[in-house]
Order: C-alpha cells, then structure tokens, then sequence
C-alpha cells in the first residue's frame, strides 16, 4: 500500500443543514506534504474536522495506512497516528507548556517516560523558547509561543499523519518561518503533511502539492510549482 | 482557652464535612463542567449502603467500604451515562438542562433512598465511637478521622490530577474537550471515570460524615449543597479549594458561636447561604482561584 | 363592531388563552364533583400556577431558571402571617407589604446573580431560597419557626371570602387576570425581546434590547408573581410553616413548570393539578410519591422537555390545516434614510486610533479609519487581522482599550450595544446568530419594533396590551412581510430558524438588522455561503438601500463583491491599517497583494 | 393579521368546537349530573371519622404506632357489629408535618368527606397553626399534642388531647434527677421554635421549684442533625452542669442525646419528647443509654413494673391484642393513637353521629381509661385532665424502657406537695378555671 491518507467523496455538514463540503478526494502520500488553499469559508477546517473525526460524515470514507477509519471516534484515529493541530491553537491553557507537551503524548503514555522526556527534549531544541518558559501556564504565551507549543505538542505524538491548520494565523512572519521550516522536516523525515493555509504563496513553497477548495469543492488540483504560477489562484483569493 | 479550642475543634468538624463533601463535587466539576446535584444523593447511598451492610448484615467494616467504593464507582458511571444522555460530542449538554437533570436524579434517588430506608433519620456507624481531651477541648475520634478521610483524599486527588495520565487527561478535558479528543484522549470515558472518581469519593465522605450529621432520604441535597459550599468558597480550578474553603468556614462559623445572641440553627443553616452569596457578589472564582 | 364580533375576535386573537382555561374547566368539574380531585386541590393549583406563570416567564420565555421563587414565595406568605400575627393587619395588606419586600429582595439579588453564568445563577437564587428557608426557621420569635404561625382569617372584598367557594373563586380570578396579562406579554414585543436573550444576549443587545434592565424587571416582576401566589397561600390555608417553602416544594414548583411544559405558560395549568394531586394519588405510601416524582422528573428532563403542553402544541401544529394566506405582495419598505439624517456634518462614523488586547495577544493595533454619509466602505484583510473584532468595538460588544469611535459628536467607545443600536447602527455577524426561539418573521419584528427598552412601563403597556401596542404590533408585522417579500422570503414567514437553509438566514439576519432602520449598517460576511444568483440578489438590495442613503461597512471575503460595491475599502493586517482607498488602489496594492499571497 | 395558529382553527370562526360545541355541552352536562347522581345514592354508608396523622417529616416516627394504635380499636369495634351496625370508616389523610396543609385537610375532613370526629392532629407543631380550623368547622378533633397548654383556651372546645406524656409530666422527671443524682445545674437543649422555648421557660420554673438552676439553654432548629455546636457549647460551661435536659420532638432529641456522647458530656440526662419507640433509643450507647430518664405512661414499662401495679385490664388487653395484630410489642404512641380513638368510639356509641352532640359528650360528659394507663377526667383541666404525678421514670437498659420508680415518690422525697403542683399547673395556664 503505497497511499498512506486516501480521502474519498467526503461529505460534511453542521446539523442538519446543508452541506460545507462535498465530494472531496485526494490522497497524501509518505514523504509528501499537500497543501489546501481557498478563501476564507472555502470549507478547509471543515474538512481536517471531518478527517480528524470531530465532525461526522454524511458521506464518503477516510481511508488511513489502509484501515477505514471514517466511523472511528477522535481518539481512536488520534491513536493510529492521526494528528491534527486545530485552528486557533487551542492551547489547554491552565496548563503549564510542559504538561501540554506531555499531553501531546497522551497516546504514547505506556511508553517509558525516558521516551517522553527525550521527544521533549527534541521539541525544545527545535523551539528553545519553550524551554524557558515550560513552567509558565500556556494561556499566558503570546501567539507565536502559543503556535509553537502547539505544534510541539502535536510532534510529541510522534504522528504519522499530521495535518496543520493555519499555523500562520495571527503569528508574525518570522516567527511563521520557523514553523513553517519545522513541518517542512516533518515531511522531510517521511511523515505525510496536510497543510491548511491562507498565506498561499509560503504554503506553496513548501508543499509538493496542492489543491484549491472554494464553497466546499475542489476547483484546483496538482503540483505545487503549477499551482505557483497558475492565474486562478490568485482570482480566487483576490480577484487579481 | 479551653472554649477558644473547643470553637476551633468545632470548626474543624464542620469544616470536615464541608471539605469531604466538597471533593466529589470539585473533581465531577472540574473535569466534566457539570454542577452534579445527584453528588449528595452519592453520599447519602455511600451512607445507607454501609450503614446497611455494617448494621444490618454484619459484614466487618473493611469488606463493606470496598463494596460500598465497587457499588458507587457503577452509581456514579450510571449516572453520568444518563446525564449525558441527549449531549453528542460537538453539542454538550447545556448547563441549565445538566444542572436539571442531576437535579432530577437527585430526587430520584432521595425516593429510592425512602423505600429502601424508610424515613427515619439514622446514625451511621462510627468508626471509632468516644472522644479524648486535647488542649481542653473535647474532641471525638470520629472526627480526627473525618480530618485524616479528607486530607488522604486531597492529597491523593492532587497526586491523581498532577502525575497521572488519567489525571492530566480529565484537567485537559475540563480546559478544553475537543482538543482533548484531538490529544488521542477519549473524552467519554474520562467524563465517566470523573463520575465514578467523584462518587467514590462522595460515598466515602458520606460514610464518614454520618456518624455526625446522620443520614436521612433527604440528606442528599443538604449534603451536595455543603459540597458546593465548599467547592464555590475555595475556589475552581483545585483540589485544595474545597479542603481550604471547608475548614475556613467551619471555623469561621463557629468562631461566630462566641458571639453573644448567636445560636447553632443560625449558624447551621444561615450563615453557610449567606456566605455563599457573599462569594457570588464578591468573587465568585472562589478565595484560591486566580481572577481570569 | 358587534359584541359577537369583538368576543370572536378576541377568542381567535387568543385562542390558545381561552381554549386552555376552557378545557381546564371543563376537565376538572366532572373530577371535582366526583370527589376524584377536591376542593383545596384546586383552588392550591390556581394559586401554584400564579407562582409557575412566573417561573415560566423567567425561564420559558427569558431562559433564566430561578431557584430562588421558593424565597419570594415565602417571603409573600410569611408577610401575610406575620403581619397579621404580630400588628392585626389585614391579609391583603400583609400581601401588598410582601409584594414589596420582594421587589427589593429582589431587585438585589437580580442584580447579584443576573450577571452570572447560568449555573452560578441557579446556585446564587438556589442559596437565596435556602437562606429564606432558613431564616423563617431560625428566626423562631417572630416567624413561630418551626411551629409555624396559624390563625391568619381569609381577606375581605366586599364580601367575605371565608368559604372554599368564595376563596377558590377570589384566587381562580386573580390566576385568571395574571395569566391574561403574563399571556399577552410573552406575545408582545417584551415576549420577542425576552426570548431573543434567552436565544443569544449579545445578538438581542445589538438589536437594541436593554438586556440588563429587561432581565432584572423581568426577574422581579416573576418574584412578585411568587409572593402573591405566597399571599394567596397563606390566607387560603390559614396557617404558614416552613416545611411549606422547603426545597421540596421548590421541586414541585420545577415539577409543575417542566412537567406541564416551559415556554407555554397554560402548562402550568396541567402541571400545578397533577402535581398537587399526588398526595391524594399515592396516599400514605410518601415514599413512592417521592420516586414517582424523580422519575416523573427524568422523563420529562430526557423524553419530553418541553412537557404536556409543549407536546400538545407541537401536534396541534402538525394537524392543523396549513393555511395558505392572501397573496398580499406589500410594497417595498426601504425608508428614505438620508431625509432621517442631520445634514453637514460629516464623516459620519470615525474610528481613531482604535486598540484592543485579548490577554497577551494585540488584536487590534491602532487602526483609523472613516466613514462618510451613505457611504459603502469594505473592510477586508486575511484571515485573523482583527476585522470582526473591530465590528464588536463599533456595534459595543466589546470596548475598546484605547482610542475612540465617533458617531458624530457621540463618543461610543462607553456605551452599551443597545443605545448603539439606538443611535442608528444596525449590525449582523460572522457566523448568523437568529434567535432560534422565534419563528422568522419574529426575529425580523425584533429589529422592527427597535428591541425593547426594558422599562416598568414598557412592560406593563404590553401586559395591558393597550390599543397603542396592538396598533404597532399590526403595523411592525406589515412592515416584516414587505421585508420579507423584499427578500422573496415570505414563504418563510411562520418557519423556526432551524428549518430555514443556512444561507438564507444571513439574509434574515440581514433583514432583520435593516428592519430597525440604521443609517450604518455593519455587515460581516454577509454573502458568505450563498450561491451566486443569491449574492446577486443580496447586491441588489444592498444597492437599494444605499441609494435610499444608508452607510455600509463591509467585511467580506469575497473580493470580487467587495471590490464591486464598495466605494471605498480599508485593509487590515496584523490589527493595523495598511491600506486604505478606491478599490482600484487597493487592487494594485504590493503591502495588500503581500499580506494576502505571502 | 393574524397568524393561523392551530389553536385558532379549532377555535375560530367556523372551528369544529363552535358546530359541534352546544350538542357537546348538552351531554357533557347530563354526563356530570349522572354521575353525581350515581354516587350520592351510595350516600348512606359507614360511620366516617378523619384519621389525620403526620406520615412524613421530623415527627413522622409517632404517627406509624398512633396509626396502628388507632386502627386496633376502630377494626375492633367493627368487628363486634361497629356502631348501631355501621361500620366506621377511617379518612386518612397525610398533613406532611405542616400545619397549612394540615389545616386545610382539616377543612376537607368536614366539608368534603363529612366525618362525625377527627383523630389527630398528633404533633403540637402540627396543631398550633391550625388549632383555628376545628372550631370554624365545628368538628371535634382528638389530638395528642405534647404541649397543649400552648392551644389557646377558647379552642379547647374543639379540640382535646389524649396525650399523657405531656410536656408539664416531662418536666417532672426532674424530680427524679434532683431526688437520685442531687443535680444542681442544669443545661438545656432545646429547638428553637416557641413551643421548645415555652418548654424551655416551663423547664426554667419547675427547676427553680425543684431547688435546681437552669444555666444555659441551648437550641437548634428541629430540623438539624448536626447539634455538636450547641452541645460544645453546653460542655465547656464553668462550673460543670450536672444534669443535661433534652427538649425535641422527632429524631432531634434522639440525635441530641447521641451527641451528648461526642461534645463529651456525661451527666445525667432527662429527656422530654413524647415519642418514646424503639427508633428513640436504637442508636444510643450502652453509657448514654444509662444515664437517660423520661417520664413515661405505666404502659411502656408495663413489664417491669412491680407486679402490685399491672392490674389495669384495658392495657393488659391492648397489649395482647396489638402484639396478636401487629406481631410487634406497642409503645407509648401506639397507646396514645388508641386513646385518641377511644372517646370518639365512646361517643358515637353514647350520642350517634351528630357532630355537636359528640363534641359536647366528649368534652364534658365523659371520663375514660385508656391503654396508657392514666384516666382522662376532661372537665377537670379543660379537655386535658390527667394526673402527671401518676406518671412512671423509666430509663433504658439493652435496648428497652425499664421502670425506675414512680414520679410520685419523687417528688413527695423532695417535698413537693400536691398542693405546689396543683399551683403550678394554674401558674402555666394548664387548668380552666
């Protein structure tokens, strides 16, 4: 099996009411980071929701190293390796950056707690400023920090999916940069990347491929350095 | 001096009630958000229960209290499961239906409690009956195991919370569910876990505190209401609030008996409320809790 | 008009009032004169269903859920008792003192626990109830205690009201009166304001309700309906005790609310009966009478939450013959707005210097800008600029740290969403807050009727439903259906929010948000989710009524729409200004094309 | 315009309730007058008399042996052919502890229910909210309340007690205290309601008669379970009280005496209360248990009385047929439940069912032993008349009532005369003169 996330028809909605996303296919592979790009309301989050098993399909399946997990809850896809850093950060923030990362690990926990503290130790050397402050209370870092540990929180998983939504939102630029550079070594160590991003011109840099969503359906799709130079792109953003 | 010891022992009596009861209630509230009325109604069958097995069936006091934590873990998952009966994962159920539901349960229980039980108040067995002299005061054994019941269950409580990952799982779950979910956590069984936790707990104090308050069908509310008492007056957010806030006002309450004119009904059912109201007006995140 | 006329008038207008009372009655005389209920059943039901018309106004209708009426209730008996024990005055005195004690208990309290969460709510009126309860049982040498206090005579008007008969008709009369007036306020716009909070506070404030004094009148005049039915209860049994005004009865009380069916007010009629005819059901077996109800309790918490009556309503509903209305197509309803405006002065809107921290983070760092007359002005910028964070700065949702907005001359930055509304900016959101506890056509007479101010005076006008009212409830609902139709939603009109599409209701939020007539309206993402033929027809209407003279700020995505109706569009990046001017410029913009392509 | 509402369309014009409406009303109104009919034929049945009994609540644990107690009597008199050859019919309603629902029970009984006579209400607590209803009525009510000088003077037409152990009789037992224990100081606990603190002042006088001095009373709600505040505060009194009296109706004094234990007082105790079950003494400790005095009718300790004094035919009866119907062994209230019904059986034999003719009969005409052994002379106090002199002490010992001696003998080793008591019932409003 060479297709490590294969994505089927995904149909979402809220409620009852009518559908986000629809017929949605694509497939990420090891060594492959795929970008998503759409406006704002496209239906992205939506769609890494609907992955990640916090918002039920309607229709569609969700295949992961081969297993179908489309009926599976949170934590069960979480435990194959499924990891989704949500929009916003969503930081446990009366906890402290250290407990958080260890949390990133809630999935590994019978394993040694040398293991942990070693994956800690590689977070902190990929974001030192997390080292200072990991007796601080999440909630108290400024957005950039915040970005970070939740990254780091996500590698702590050891993910064999991870799936990024927006890790540029609201950061600066340089600090989006270092993020950026970090999924990029994710990818590079073979690990599949979705990256759900805004800033299309960063994402495509980096990413091997890309697909465009607008109202729920995929408009675009292929390689990263097409989609770079394609003039659609820039309509659909900005109606260049 | 010996009055001035006897009021402080007082409060600690009090205060070992408050904080006992407190505990179930802050651990079902701190990683589920639901205010569970149906936490006194788990006291009041931990109480029976034991009294029953204790009394009635004779069985040692050991065997019994296992049964009594074996039998209040399911109660509590029981109860959990039927509260979040109508909640789906990305809808929780509504603070006002949860607090109504437990609220349901909890008279359901107290008319269960009544056939079983009857409606006289009873007298739960004491683990050790009489009383020694300290300082002048007169302090009952009981008491300096409801004291010792407390603090081991604090203390454990923080050690549960703070170094396991049940523990950090259930703080995660309360800052934020569906991160938790998104953690590998399964925000299910911790909700059901924090049930069993919390009405174990509940039953343990209610087994202690009966020996002194007594237990009757209708315990059940004024037991969950000294627990909130205790929770709202230490403070969300940690174990330590509903020992720190119940010791506090017991002692408070009683340090007011040496005041002339007051009487025990006052200070019993009044003062209590009114402090309740007091924390409501004036820092309604509890003494210990940092204002957000 | 006839006599005839006027009572079937009245009957269809009221249908629900006079079917429910009718049946009631109808149902219990042959109970009663079969002994299966008695008297006192009765006439305590009439006088628990004063106190659960009021419980329901709070909850049914503003969505608080008040432990504390046990209080109040006491309060209202132990008044009567009291005072007649202690100073021989009369009964209905004593009940007028009670009524009064109870506004002050409870102006405190409400504004003690209103700006609580909902659960601290329930907790801070629950400790008030207790801490009553306790007080009459402590305060033994003025209370009687735990003997209670007895001896207190029935009132007399007119006549003595010392019979069964006489009292069960006294206190039948007054449910009657209250239930009128509590019936004709949840259908007014006090009733439409109330469950718009219920539905979503911040939503009702920015549409003009005074949520804060709506709530507290609210909450106390429910509490006055608990101390008369405490009144009542007193002088109908003669005697008080604590016991009385227990959290028992406090449960019955819920008990009777839920059961019978929130939110629907007759309920309560079905409710208070069966409840207060337990005891003569079960008999000596209490203890069965107190599981029946736990999981009586249960079941209407898990199976039925709306109760009974709720259950009634839904399949009166569904069977009733969908009838199908005059095809009146009203005329189109835009006002001109500019006649409306002081002419001069200009720009209209100015934000200066505005800035706003949420903990650490600054989302909104120094941004200026102006709006002029009539003008559309769009805002856009990506994803987490702050643009929805600046719309809540300007409608008053949230204040700012520092700088300040400027309607004119008036300063906003201090004031609430409501007297923003007031003053002419109207406002929909991001993702659409409906209120989902009125039909459509009711959330667009919420706009309509400018919210609700909240006053005492106010709410007694829509209780009395004086001519006035009902003239402007008519004209407010002929002025939504030519919303409506404006917007091809009148097939909509009578539908929940839940049954309409997710699009369409932005479009009802829209006009909604319009109905109340602003000259600056604050749209955020209004077109986001709608098809291309509706984005249209939204352009449309945006158009008419700018040309009819109303300012637009704009937040949209869609560029191609903004670029198209806006005359001038201010970007923001990181919660600062980096652009700002024709839509041309902005297009050309390098810090634009930068901050949204990286 | 208005909105079509399904209401509306059955309702409104042309609605099917307006057609159908004035044929539905005509069988609608024949249906009720049928039916009421149909049961005012049944009319002429049983003898009613209102059994009205406290099931629930603090003082709940009297009504389960006065229900039993008063139910033997009535079953009895049934079963030998009733009265005139009607059976009698007990209407048992509930009053919930609370004296407004009581009340309005009361009014039920009478105006709905048409009973000749009410059993009940049992509990002071109950009756004194409600001690109007009876003579607004104009049906006589035999209640067993433990502290009947707190009924006002012009109600007792209509209401009398067929209690014994009342509250003046309990306060006696202190009597017994000073006689054997010397007891010099007294503590008090008490609910802080009027009638504990009208038990209270009865307490403060007697003991001042009696040579003693009350220091300190100390009270609770009757509601409370939790009295160590009140008890510490009794225990750390200097000088040290030698005799503590516990006031409470319902599980309080039970709770009080419990925790006496743990607030660490160990002097004698003289309780006061009325219920004097098995439930009262279950939970107190052998220590405690010793130590507890009460006054009691003859028939609690009936078994350990010399034999000189178990001669009364009536309680040796009541006591064999209660054990043959209830399989248990009865108690003080069980008697007091049989007193309560006895003069109303007494009086519809003598005067049929009229309710005036029964009221004055047993108020005025009658003098009857029942099964707590004391006779009732009514017209000697008012409708309250026994002797408390005649009273027994008991004390507990393995978990029954064991006779200690009698009130009498007390008090005449004191020096309190006949006279002195006679004196100080006029001084508390006990007798009508």
């Amino acid at each position: 099996m060479q297709v490590f996330l294969q994505v089927d028809n995904l149909e979402v909605s809220y409620g009852t009411g009518a559908a986000v996303i629809r017929n949605i296919s694509f497939a990420v592979d090891r060594n492959e980071m795929l970008a998503v790009l759409g406006a704002n309301g496209a239906g992205k989050s939506t769609l890494l929701r609907a992955i990640s098993g916090i918002l039920p399909l309607k229709a569609g399946r969700i295949l992961l190293d081969g297993a179908d997990v489309s009926r599976w809850s949170p934590n069960k896809r979480v435990e194959l390796g499924l990891i989704h850093v949500p929009e916003g950060r969503q930081m446990l923030g009366g906890l402290t950056v250290a407990e958080n990362l260890l949390l990133g690990a809630y999935t590994r926990r019978r394993e040694r707690r040398s293991a942990l503290e070693e994956t800690a130790d590689e977070i902190y050397q990929l974001f030192p400023i997390l080292k200072e402050r990991r007796q601080q209370l999440a909630g108290s870092l400024s957005g950039g920090q915040q970005q970070m540990l939740a990254l780091g929180r996500a590698l702590m998983a050891k993910p064999r999916v991870l799936m990024c939504d927006e890790p540029s939102l609201g950061v600066a630029p340089k600090i989006t940069d270092e993020i950026f550079a970090v999924i990029g070594a994710m990818r590079d160590r073979g690990i599949p990347v979705l990256l759900v991003e805004q800033n299309a011109k960063k994402a495509l840099a980096l990413a091997d491929r890309g697909i465009i969503i607008k109202r729920g359906e995929i408009i675009l799709a292929g390689p990263a350095s097409e989609l770079r130079v394609n003039r659609n792109l820039s309509a659909s953003y900005l109606g260049v | 001096m010996p009055e001035f010891t006897q009021v402080i022992v007082a409060g600690l009596s009090q205060g070992a009630i408050y904080a006992l009861l407190g505990l179930g209630f802050s651990i079902v509230f701190l990683a589920t958000r639901i205010l569970n009325l149906a936490q006194g109604s788990f006291a009041l069958w931990g109480g029976f229960v034991f009294l029953s097995m204790v009394a009635g069936a004779k069985i040692p006091l050991a065997i019994s209290f296992v049964i009594m934590l074996i039998l209040s873990a399911a109660l509590g998952a029981l109860t959990q499961l039927i509260v979040s009966l109508r909640s789906k994962p990305w809808r929780p159920i509504s603070p006002d239906m949860a607090v109504l539901s437990t609220l349901a349960l909890l008279v359901f229980f107290e008319g269960a409690a009544f056939m079983i039980w009857g409606p006289d108040p009873q007298r739960g067995p004491a683990l050790e009956n009489g009383v020694f002299r300290l300082f002048g005061a007169i302090v009952p054994w009981q008491l300096v195991w409801m004291i010792v019941g407390a603090l081991i269950i604090a203390t454990g409580l923080q050690v549960f919370l703070r170094s396991t990952w049940s523990g950090r799982a259930m703080r995660a779950c309360a800052q934020n569910p569906m991160m938790s979910s998104l953690l590998g956590i399964n925000v299910r069984r911790i909700g059901v876990l924090a049930f069993a936790l919390g009405a174990m707990i509940g039953a343990t104090a209610g087994i202690l505190v009966s020996p002194i308050t007594w237990l009757d069908y209708q315990s059940g509310g004024t037991f969950a209401l000294n627990g909130i008492l205790a929770y709202l007056i230490g403070g969300e957010e940690d174990v330590a609030g509903p020992v720190v806030g119940g010791f506090l006002l017991g002692i408070v309450q009683s340090a007011l008996l040496l005041l002339p004119g007051t009487s025990g009904g006052l200070l019993e059912q009044v003062v209590p409320m009114l402090a309740l109201i007091i924390m409501l007006v004036f820092r309604p995140q509890g003494l210990l809790a940092r204002r957000i | 008009m006839t006599l005839s006329q006027a009572v079937a008038y009245l009957a269809r207008r009221n249908a629900r009032f006079f079917f429910a009372l009718l049946a009631y009655a109808f149902a219990i005389t042959p109970l009663y004169f079969l002994r299966v209920v008695h008297s006192d059943v009765i006439v305590t039901s009439a006088i628990f269903f004063v106190v659960v018309l009021g419980l329901d106004l709070l909850y049914g209708c503003a969505g608080m859920l008040s432990f504390g009426h046990i209080g109040f209730f006491a309060v209202g008996a132990y008044s009567v008792a009291v005072l007649f024990t202690r100073f021989a005055i009369s009964p209905l005195l004593g009940a007028l003192a009670g009524t009064l004690i109870t506004i002050a208990l409870s102006y405190a309290l409400g504004r003690v626990c209103l700006r609580l969460a909902p659960s601290y709510f329930m907790l801070g009126t629950l400790a008030f109830g207790i801490m009553t309860h306790s007080a009459i049982t402590v305060w033994y040498s003025v209370t009687g205690g735990d003997g209670g206090l007895g001896g207190i005579p029935r009132p007399i008007i007119g006549c003595s009201l010392d019979t069964d008969l006489t009292f069960g008709a006294f206190a039948a009369a007054c449910a009657i009166v209250l239930f009128w007036l509590t019936y004709s306020l949840s259908r007014s716009r006090i009733g439409r304001a109330l469950r718009a909070i219920r539905g979503d506070a911040v939503a009702a404030s920015c549409l003009g309700i005074h949520v804060d004094r709506l709530k507290t009148n609210t909450f106390v005049i429910s509490a006055c309906y608990a101390s008369f039915g405490g009144s009542l209860f007193a002088m109908y049994n003669g005697a008080v005790h604590p016991d009385s005004f227990s959290l028992g009865t406090l449960l019955d009380l819920l008990l009777m609310m839920f059961f019978g069916g929130e939110g629907t007010l007759w309920g309560g009629l079905l409710g208070t009966t069966i409840i207060r005819q337990l005891p003569d059901i079960f008999g000596g077996l209490h203890g069965g009478q107190v599981l029946f109800e736990g999981i009586f309790f249960c079941l209407v918490i898990f199976v039925l939450p709306r109760g009974i009556a709720g259950a009634v309503e839904d399949a009166v509903k569904r069977l009733a013959s969908p009838r199908t209305k005059a095809g009146v197509r009203a005329a189109s309803n835009i006002p001109p707005i500019a006649a409306r405006l002081q002419p001069e002065q200009a720009p209209l809107l100015q934000v200066e210097n505005v800035a706003r921290n949420f903990g650490g983070v600054r989302a909104i760092d120094g941004v200026s800008f102006a709006i002029h007359r009539g003008q559309i002005k769009g805002l856009i910028g990506p994803n987490g600029a702050g643009k929805s964070t600046l719309l809540n700065l300007i409608s008053g949702v949230l204040a700012p740290d520092d700088g300040c907005i400027l309607l004119y001359a008036t300063e906003l930055s201090r004031l609430r969403p409501d007297q923003i509304a007031k003053l002419g900016i109207q406002r929909t959101f991001q993702h659409e807050r409906l209120f989902p506890h009125l039909s459509i056509e009711e959330n667009i007479m919420v706009g309509e009727e400018h919210g609700a101010d909240g006053s005492l005076s106010e709410l007694l006008e829509c209780a009395l439903g004086s001519r006035r009212t009902l003239t402007a409830e008519r004209a407010a609902r002929a002025k939504t259906q030519a919303w409506l139709c404006d917007l091809q939603l009148e097939a909509y009109a009578g539908a929940t929010t839940e049954s309409v599409p997710q699009g369409l209701r932005k479009l009802v939020e829209l006009a909604r948000a319009c109905a109340a007539q602003p000259f600056l309206l604050l749209l955020d993402e209004s077109v986001a989710g709608l098809n291309d033929v509706e984005k249209q027809a939204v352009k449309g209407f945006i158009k008419k009524l700018h040309a009819a003279g109303l300012a637009f700020l704009i937040i949209e995505h869609d560029i191609d729409f903004v670029m198209e109706l806006c005359e001038e569009i201010c970007v923001i990046s990181f919660g600062r200004t980096i652009a700002d001017g024709p839509p041309a410029d902005i297009r050309k913009n390098d810090a634009v094309i930068a901050a949204y392509l990286g | 315009m208005e909105r079509g509402s399904g209401f509306a369309s059955v309702f409104g014009h042309g609605g099917w309730l307006r057609r159908a409406g004035p044929v539905a009303l005509a069988f609608y109104a024949l249906a009720i007058w049928a039916a009421v009919g149909w049961t005012g034929a049944l009319a002429e049945g049983p003898i009613k008399v209102g059994l009205l009994l406290t099931y629930i609540g603090p003082t709940s644990i009297f009504a389960r042996y006065e229900d039993k107690g008063a139910r033997l009597l009535i079953d009895e008199t049934n079963k030998s052919g009733g009265i005139g050859g009607r059976k009698i019919e007990l209407v048992n309603y509930d009053t919930e502890g609370k004296p407004d629902r009581a009340g309005t029970l009361y009014r039920r009984l009478a105006q709905e229910d048409n009973v000749a006579a009410v059993i009940g209400p049992d509990s002071i607590f109950v009756l004194l909210g409600m001690s109007d209803i009876p003579s607004e009525v104009k049906v006589i009510s035999v209640s067993s309340p433990g502290l009947y000088e707190l009924v006002a003077p012009q109600k007792r037409r209509y209401i009398v007690s067929a209690q014994v152990a009342t509250t003046f009789a309990g306060t006696l037992v202190l009597a017994y205290v000073k006689d054997k224990f010397h007891a010099k100081r007294l503590g008090m606990i008490t609910t802080s309601d009027v009638i504990g603190q009208t038990i209270a002042s009865t307490v403060g006088k007697m003991a001042a008669a009696f040579g003693m001095e009350l220091v300190d009373v100390a009270s609770q709600p009757a509601s409370d379970r939790d009295l160590l505040p009140s008890l510490h505060k009794l225990a750390t009194l200097q000088p040290k009280i030698d005799a503590l009296y516990v006031f409470g109706s319902g599980p309080f004094a039970n709770i009080a005496m419990n925790q006496s234990e743990l607030a660490g007082i160990d002097v004698p105790i003289a309780y006061n209360g009325g219920n004097v079950i098995p439930e009262l003494i279950k939970d107190l400790s052998p220590e405690t248990a010793k130590r507890t005095f009460l006054a009691v009718a003859r028939s609690t300790v009936w078994s350990t009385l010399p034999a000189a004094d178990r001669q009364d035919p009536t309680i040796a009866n009541f006591l064999k047929d209660y054990r043959a119907k209830f399989g248990e062994e009865p108690t003080l209230p069980s008697a007091v439940g049989y007193d309560m019904a006895l003069p109303i059986v007494d009086a519809l034999k003598n005067v049929g069912t009229d309710r005036e003719k029964l009221t004055e009969y047993i108020h005025d005409k009658q003098r009857i032993s029942g099964a707590q052994g004391i006779e009732f002379k009514r017209t000697w106090a008012d409708g309250y008349g026994s002797d408390p002199a005649e009273l027994a002490v008991a004390s507990v010992s393995d978990g029954q009532f064991v006779f200690r001696g009698f009130l009498k003998d007390s008090l005449r080793n004191i020096g309190f005369t006949k006279e002195d008591m006679l004196n100080k019932m006029r001084e508390l409003k006990l007798v009508a003169e």
